[in-house]
């Protein structure tokens, strides 16, 4: 509590008795919400910087291209979780979710030998199927979004199998297909599709999130659903359409992973829902809701992968790499904490 | 000097952005109570926090007791013997009543508590101060009035020799008030004192010993209650003359019935509620704690369901499932729990104030936040809400400008119906008016208001008519030539005499 | 700790020849036993040996980010027992870009960029199983299987390797259930005790992996079943080994996982070198039981 | 708040002035406490009666004790959970961590040859060190428990590799060993020792819970931290010692685990966390705060017991197991919104 004086003010600014907001003062808060992400954005530069130090061959442009690749998946999957998380629900379906959405890939491309496109918008469109049904059992059935979620992650898991007749689905017949994660559309650039296709579907849902009806509600809902209900808000319908909007990043991340491995692999996903939800945290959107931003996710992302990768370039043994993995998100965390130091105890 | 309790000498306290207390000063002698008035956000419970060691004075001096004191915790402040009621609510709603008295103090039974002497003990406690609770119900279950009889028997827990009661009254209606002020009383010895922060003018005549005036942070004056005036107070208070007496502005000419409500009931508590409530008309709703004027509202606008009854709007019987249909069909509800209900602390006062209308403010889908900010502005400058921005976070700024932030939300929404519970809960007396004329002027515009209050003053001067509610059933009309606070009183308090129809 | 060579090392660059192994799998006994016969390779060849694999056999995409990361590092070669053939295609063709030689091993990489494979033939293994299973159990009656998993192709295999021959050689012998622990011991035991209990007539239960068949010892010792059911598993470690000596497990199968990682990084640094390698390598499958299980032969293949 | 309308009482709208409870109400609001229970408990009776119909081999003394035995690990680890849960926060390191202290346990007693209660002490009290730890992590550092405890979840996965020496700890010369979790210390009775453990350390976890000073600032703490803090509660000092508790529930379990298979596996467990917080969930602790039972958690992780044993039983095969392992967690829960009905638009 008392560690409040530590946001001592700056004395000259007296308050204006009915002020509508001067423009000094409207800086610096504006300033704060943006300092969390630069910290974040520090953080992953540092770890760069170390991992390049250690190992040149890190700061390959491959190896980079390679970092950016790796994130795809979980940053497509972690953009969706941040809008749940934004409500105050987690999602813990997307793992096993991305599974399943890219069996109904390989279910359109080559067991029906439909087109392209139409394989592409199915495997989004599971995704947002499955977004549904969570949105209805959290606002309508009110299972929390811990339970239904988890739920949802057996399901998905299972029908995966099911529907795949438990083996992976190649999509041989489908040869453009694989060149929608890993084609190279920029002359000249080795940076794959994978990685565009991430930066617009993040900057799509930053715009969302920040400038749309949508992305407010989001945003009100997780800093108080009663009070967003009773300003006259439908809430749960809004809650539907979040966790639907959510479902359908993680549909995309399944087309992603099957055209990246070009194949749907029924039985894999589990386990990713943690580091989707990590990146998310990571990138100082709270759990507690009400709090959090599509480029804090995009850095969390990175951060995630960088340290993989890094870990891994320089040749620590495995069993330490999970250490420190953790060892490292901590501290990441930490500093950001200590910037942000607020009286509030953290939960 | 002598006989001091407690001397503030030169406080310092900024925020980011906001100066809350210069160079204040403050004290307080054994044996009173002090009032402690000003406007909304003039540093009221800033000082007060700083005395009960939840903020840490920028620059200054406390003597307690004759002796300088650093009050670095709540903790120290307990073992001082300061005891607090805050503002808003420090209650652990799913804890028991008792067991929130006295947490940190529990009667052990070994490495066990022992729950039973715990219960006792609160008995005990509530008998000696005359409040009545259950020391076993959930916390969470009661009302906010009963909350915060919890407050005002967890800080008489304590064995204080300073009480600071921060707005303790703004949830209580009168009756309560005289139970509390009653409790007070017999509290005050020759080793004691309280500090009693209001924005109900009469209740300070009756309570206070001497006034201390604070306006914008600063130190005004100290005046003995028996040799002054209110409208001095007042004066003082906002820095310039006030009118003495607010003429009552007629009883308009109604227009049609808008909204009629018939046989509403719910399983909770509701019995056969119903009502006319006409164009332009300034419906009053008065009852004691519990009554179901918080219920009713609820009902209407379908935050909670109902068991039986009829909505009819313009004419054309509605059905009301929840909150967003009753806005879509123009019948607003401002809550009477801010905190809970009402605000997105964390969130900035922009966002609060258009939280309703975010739905006519986007074009293709994108939010037009130049225009949102605009109409926030104007908001801000209408209600003279005092921050240092629109940006800042509805958590930093003190009770009544939160207040004021609900009521803005409602104003920018533009129902035709619309539901007041306890509007000018903690705002101050100057915002109050200019609330009042507000509300005068909706209604003169046509808008049809319900407005439910505890304060008989507020009610009896805003309404055109009055519904007085008893134990879940409206008891009877009042229109304002017959009002008294008596009649109220009279219907609030009867009880199984059957409902009144309309 | 070993470190990776700097800058784009060659055999002949004077520093050791790097080679990257990226198996299917890392935590468990049987990978760590193939990373030690690799390890054992790398001291005797003078090659520079990382060893790491995915935290579980399903995750693919993990297995990939492996496999691209160990592929910016240079690598003179790559030793890679695939999870999935197809997906590591793209990666694959990026190391035959590079010339970088790829040695597949256990279960094999279905591709022809491998130069060599070396491999158990998990379908064949499991045949054997089977036809010990039978045997044991009188050609007819009940049996389960508990596998370890159900998308893997060692998983696949070594459950329809001994589906199969059952099918094909005997139509006495029923195989009631099939149930996947993940190769999760204790998983696999409560497993295993469901399917004793739900089936009272059960003959013997087969345990497709170490966890797996260690899960099934668990549940016949703790049902005190010992001499009810026939017990047959896969691979070694310490409690199956124990189980087969003390004969509550009959026997099981024993690929030669410290000789695939021996002979992976063995055909690695001879494709360095630009010696000729074989194409196929056959790490062999054999049944051990309590009689056999001390000869050399089958020692030398069993780990702890 | 707005869910205070049904539960209120509805006789006692003007109570007497000298009340103090009286008896009447105060036995419909205990009742009401248990309902949530009792109800949990006949989904639990529910189930085991739908499986004993379909399969009676399932009523088995043999197949109830087995079932019982398997509830155990999980079990364990809910109890621990439970505790961090009511407080607001989330423990993911339960599963890797469980892993980590069978090692220490392995390390103590085969490697250091120490007698057998030196090991199981050991087990939990590395248990409680590790709570300990993510006790300082969340309470003086601030980091969200979900990011303390994932972080925690990887560090105890890697050590657990490297302390292990990546292979299993046999405990082959400690032979009592295996006793102390399939030992049957009741002559006559089939159900062995460890299931008598578990129930001993939920007696022990209720009394914790509901009799102590610890137990009611869990609760205390979980409902409003910061009312809690002003209250003069050294909130973070708590908060410390309620996850070293939580961490030697997990230490227990991970000696049980680690008698069962008579070694130590330092591989496992991930996974397992996601299990033992979807007991509690079940079990009707809320994942808000402030709200839950060990009683409920014990029912919780039967239900998870009953419903995968069950399933195999009835020889549902195994990619539907999990549709349905989903499908009845949803309905489980559903019933239990059902009966609290409340009118507030819920999370
Ligand atoms: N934590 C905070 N951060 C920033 N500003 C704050 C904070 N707390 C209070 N303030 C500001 O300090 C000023 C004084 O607030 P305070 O709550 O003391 O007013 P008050 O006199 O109690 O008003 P009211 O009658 O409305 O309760 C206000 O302008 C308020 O916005
Ligand atoms: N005796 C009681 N015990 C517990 N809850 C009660 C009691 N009386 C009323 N309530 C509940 O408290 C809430 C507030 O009561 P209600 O809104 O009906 O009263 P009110 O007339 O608005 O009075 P106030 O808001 O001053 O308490 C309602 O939801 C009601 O169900
Ligand atoms: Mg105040
Ligand atoms: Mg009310």
């Amino acid at each position: 509590m008392s560690n409040t004086t530590t946001e001592r003010p700056t004395k000259d600014l007296a308050p204006k008795p009915d002020s509508g907001g001067t423009a000094s003062s409207e800086f610096v808060l504006r300033l704060r919400s943006r300092m969390q992400q630069l910290m974040a954005l520090a953080s992953l530069v540092v770890l760069v910087i170390i991992f390049g130090l250690i190992n040149p061959l890190f700061l390959t442009p491959n190896n980079l291209s390679d970092i950016l690749l790796s994130t795809v998946v979980i940053g497509l999957l972690a953009l969706g979780a941040t809008f749940v998380i934004i409500t105050g629900g987690i999602d813990l379906s997307v793992g096993t979710g991305m599974s399943l959405t890219s069996v109904m890939v390989g279910v359109t491309l080559t067991y029906l030998g439909l087109p392209l496109a139409v394989g592409v918008l199915a495997g989004v469109l599971a995704g947002a199927v499955m977004g549904l049904v969570n949105g209805l059992l959290v606002s309508y059935l009110r299972i929390p979004s811990f339970i239904a979620t988890l739920a949802m992650m057996m399901v998905a898991q299972g029908l995966a199998l099911v529907i795949s007749g438990t083996k992976p689905i190649y999509f041989n017949e489908t040869p453009g297909f694989s060149n929608l994660a890993l084609g190279k559309s920029i002359p000249g650039l080795i940076i794959p599709n994978a990685v565009f296709i991430f930066f617009i579907a993040a900057v799509i849902a930053g715009v969302i999130l920040s400038k749309t009806l949508i992305g407010r509600y989001t945003y009100s809902i997780g800093s108080n659903e009663q009070a967003t209900a009773l300003s006259g808000i439908n809430v749960r319908r809004w809650k539907m359409w979040i966790y639907t909007l959510a479902g359908s990043f993680t549909g995309l991340a399944g087309v992603i992973i099957a055209s990246r491995l070009n194949s749907a692999q029924p039985g894999q996903g589990a386990g990713y829902e943690l580091q989707a939800i990590a990146a998310v945290v990571i990138g100082g959107t709270s759990l507690q809701g009400g709090k959090g931003s599509i480029a804090g996710t995009v850095i969390g992302a990175l951060i995630m992968s960088v340290l993989t990768s890094g870990l891994r370039i320089i040749n620590v043994p495995q069993e330490w790499q999970s250490v420190a993995i953790g060892c490292v998100i901590l501290l990441a965390v930490y500093v950001d904490m200590l910037r942000r130091k607020d009286t509030s105890e953290g939960k | 000097m002598e006989n001091l309790l407690l001397e503030v000498d030169g406080v310092n306290k900024s925020f980011p952005g906001v100066r809350a207390l210069a160079d204040m000063q403050l004290t307080v002698r054994h044996g009173e109570v002090l009032a402690l008035v000003g406007e909304n956000g003039a540093g009221k419970s800033t000082l007060m926090k700083l005395l009960s060691g939840i903020y840490a004075p920028d620059s200054g001096s406390f003597r307690f007791d004759g002796s300088n004191v650093d009050i670095t915790g709540p903790k120290i402040a307990q073992e001082l013997g300061i005891s607090i009621i805050h503002q808003e609510f420090n209650l652990m709603q799913d804890l028991t009543v008792a067991q929130n008295i006295y947490i940190g103090r529990e009667p052990m039974l070994g490495p066990f508590i022992n729950d039973a002497a715990l219960n006792r003990q609160a008995s005990a406690l509530f008998e000696k101060i005359g409040v009545n609770l259950d020391p076993a119900q959930k916390v969470g279950e009661l009302t906010v009035a009963r909350q915060q009889m919890v407050e005002i028997a967890k800080a008489l827990s304590f064995d204080a020799k300073l009480l600071i009661l921060d707005e303790p009254t703004a949830a209580l209606n009168d009756s309560e008030v005289a139970t509390l002020h009653a409790i007070i009383r017999r509290f005050i010895t020759d080793e004691t004192a309280a500090i009693y922060i209001s924005h109900r003018m009469d209740e300070l005549k009756a309570i206070s010993d001497r006034i201390t005036v604070i306006r914008d942070g600063e130190y005004v004056d100290t005046l003995d209650t028996e040799q002054t005036t209110m409208p001095e107070v007042i004066s003082r208070m906002v820095g310039r003359k006030v009118a003495a007496q607010i003429q009552m502005k007629p009883v308009p000419k109604l227009g049609e019935v808008r909204l009629s409500v018939r046989d509403l009931s719910t399983k909770a508590l509701l019995k056969d509620v119903g009502f006319d409530l006409r164009r332009g008309e300034i419906l009053g709703f008065a009852g004691l704690m519990g009554a179901g004027r918080t219920e009713v509202a609820r009902a209407i606008v379908g935050a909670d369901r109902i068991s039986a009854g009829t909505i009819t709007l313009d004419g054309a019987g509605v059905k009301i499932s929840n909150p967003a249909t009753a806005a879509e069909l123009g019948i607003g509800y401002l809550s009477e729990d801010r905190k809970h209900l009402g605000l997105m602390l964390e969130a900035d006062i922009s966002q609060n104030i258009m939280l309703s209308t975010l739905g006519k403010l986007n074009k293709f889908g994108f939010m037009q936040d130049k225009m949102l900010n605009y109409i926030a502005g104007e908001q801000i400058q209408r209600l003279r809400i005092k921050t240092p921005s629109m940006h800042q976070a509805a958590k930093n700024l003190s009770g009544g400008n939160q207040q004021k932030i609900v009521i803005a939300k409602w104003l920018v929404k533009d129902c035709d119906v619309l539901i007041f519970d306890e509007p000018t809960r903690g705002i101050d007396v100057g915002a109050k008016e200019e609330i009042y004329d507000l509300l005068d002027e909706l209604a003169a515009s046509g808008k049809s208001i319900i407005m439910i209050s505890s304060e008989l003053p507020e009610v009896l001067r805003m309404s055109h008519r009055i519904a007085v509610m008893s134990e879940g059933r409206i008891t009877g009309f009042l229109e304002r030539h017959e009002a008294t606070q008596e009649k109220i009183m009279d219907l609030a308090t009867r009880s199984n005499r059957g409902a009144v129809s309309v | 700790e070993s470190t990776a060579p700097a800058g784009d090392a060659n055999a002949d660059s004077g520093e050791k020849p790097y080679v990257a192994v990226v198996s299917k799998g890392f935590q468990h006994q049987f990978w760590q036993s193939v990373k030690a016969g690799a390890e054992r390779a790398g001291e005797e060849f003078g090659v520079e040996v990382t060893f790491e694999g995915p935290d579980t056999e399903k995750d693919v995409a993990q297995q990939i980010e492996m496999l691209t990361t160990a592929l910016s590092k240079n690598p003179d070669a790559i030793g890679f027992a695939a999870l999935d053939s197809q997906a590591a295609t793209p990666a694959l063709e990026e190391a035959k870009s590079r010339n970088i030689p790829v040695i597949a091993f256990d279960s094999g990489v279905d591709s022809d960029i491998p130069i060599a494979t070396a491999a158990t033939d998990n379908k064949g293994a499991a045949a054997i199983a089977a036809e010990h299973m039978a045997e044991l159990i009188g050609g007819k009656g009940k049996v389960a299987i508990v596998a370890h998993d159900q998308t893997s192709t060692s998983g696949k295999d070594r459950r329809d390797g001994f589906v199969e021959a059952i099918e094909q050689k005997y139509p006495d012998i029923e195989i009631v259930t099939v149930q996947y622990g993940g190769g999760d011991q204790l998983e696999s035991a409560n497993l295993a005790k469901t399917i004793i209990n739900g089936n009272p007539d059960l003959k013997g239960i087969y345990g497709t992996n170490e966890g797996s068949a260690i899960g099934v010892v668990k549940a016949v010792e703790e049902l005190g079943m010992k001499d009810k059911l026939t017990v047959v598993g896969f691979d070694s470690g310490k409690a199956q080994l124990d189980a087969i000596r003390s004969g509550v497990e009959a026997g099981a199968v024993t690929q030669s996982p410290v000789d695939i990682g021996y002979q992976t990084v063995k055909a690695a640094a001879q494709a360095i070198k630009g010696e000729s390698v074989e194409k196929v390598i056959d790490t062999g499958a054999m049944w051990y039981d309590a009689k056999n299980i001390d000869d050399e032969e089958i020692a030398a293949n069993l780990y702890e």
